[in-house]
């Protein structure tokens, strides 16, 4: 679980914030403050977990168990 | 131990950021590329949270990808 | 164990054919990329049966290479 | 053994099979019915694991031995 | 410490030698005579271990430094 | 062990080198290919010497950074 874990979060991560090999554009800037300990702020005042581009992180996860099933039934099958 | 896990994780923040945010290593770290790294690191950690949450949330216990999330 | 050796090569498999298969996640696996998955997986496993055998077959016996998969 | 095998696997899977980031092209799906349990009709009537492109496999585990063993006597003279 | 110096040779390598996924260029084809065991020539008299880009390699370790300061930092402040 | 880790390097050098120097795998390991490995296994070690006597030299002793050295 632990690894499945990690690697959903790495690929999700990478499909659902910024760009690769860029910074992080503006929409994704909402974040400030985290760093003195101040309260931090979301713009859409949002609880903190809530300000990541959800839709796009629900549906990555969705498709990478999706995918997760789909390549352990195939090997399953080629097993038999 | 814990202090292994920290580093753990800062290594794997450190090499992911990386990639995000610095393109070509200057004299400096400018203000920008410190910036994406504290961002990157912030929403690196909102989207392991809402992973977290989002799992416990569904529970799709039917599943063989379940089972292996109950090892 | 037998267990964690199949999950270890379908946690392999999903991200390779991850790479492969899926642009961009969408709101459901469709067709195309659960047949793309499917091919991707027996692709994979044909590939690997291929160089196991011809591994066997040649057994090139005198070089460094052998040598460190006789370990 | 074990790790060169699964890297060597892994590369030539990548340089042979598919493209980058795309969908497997249609010359590499002749091979159906895996799924299902049926016997599966490899598009050239050739045993099963002979459906890979196998000059652009072989050749690529070759050179991907002569890469080890160069990079290994590199490695060697340096080291004297 | 084995897995931090690990991580930034590979990056350092990557960023200041050559070119990804083409073959070194000229200005780095400056060592040879490595195989045979000859004492190298480095074409501007440094030596050995100066042959490589220095000043690149040497931005790179402190801003792969900087980087992994600033998330641990980033990191932390969020625990809290 | 000592075999162990020299073959764990042959390991990574020759992933990394192949990502440099192998575009299309031909018939035979050609002679520019060759030199390329060949450089960029030097390089590389030349790279780590860098790096370790860089690193020996500068002793950041304050920064959390050289604490996880100094595990």
């Amino acid at each position: 679980a632990q690894e499945l874990l990690q690697r959903m979060t790495d690929k999700c991560f990478r499909k659902c914030i910024g760009k690769p090999g860029g910074a992080l554009d503006n929409s994704e800037q909402v974040r400030t403050g985290g760093r003195s300990g101040d309260p931090r702020v979301c713009s859409l005042g949002l609880p903190l977990r809530l300000c990541v581009p959800q839709k796009c992180i629900a549906m990555c996860m969705d498709r990478y168990m999706d995918s997760w099933n789909t390549v352990s039934r195939a090997y399953n099958s080629r097993l038999q | 131990t814990q202090k292994q896990r920290f580093q753990q994780l800062v290594h794997q923040m450190t090499e992911l950021c990386w990639e995000k945010c610095m393109d070509k290593p200057g004299p400096k770290l400018d203000s920008r590329a410190e910036t994406c790294f504290v961002n990157c690191v912030e929403r690196f950690i909102d989207t392991s949270q809402f992973i977290l949450n989002r799992l416990e949330q569904t529970q799709k216990s039917k599943s063989a990808f379940s089972e292996s999330l109950s090892d």
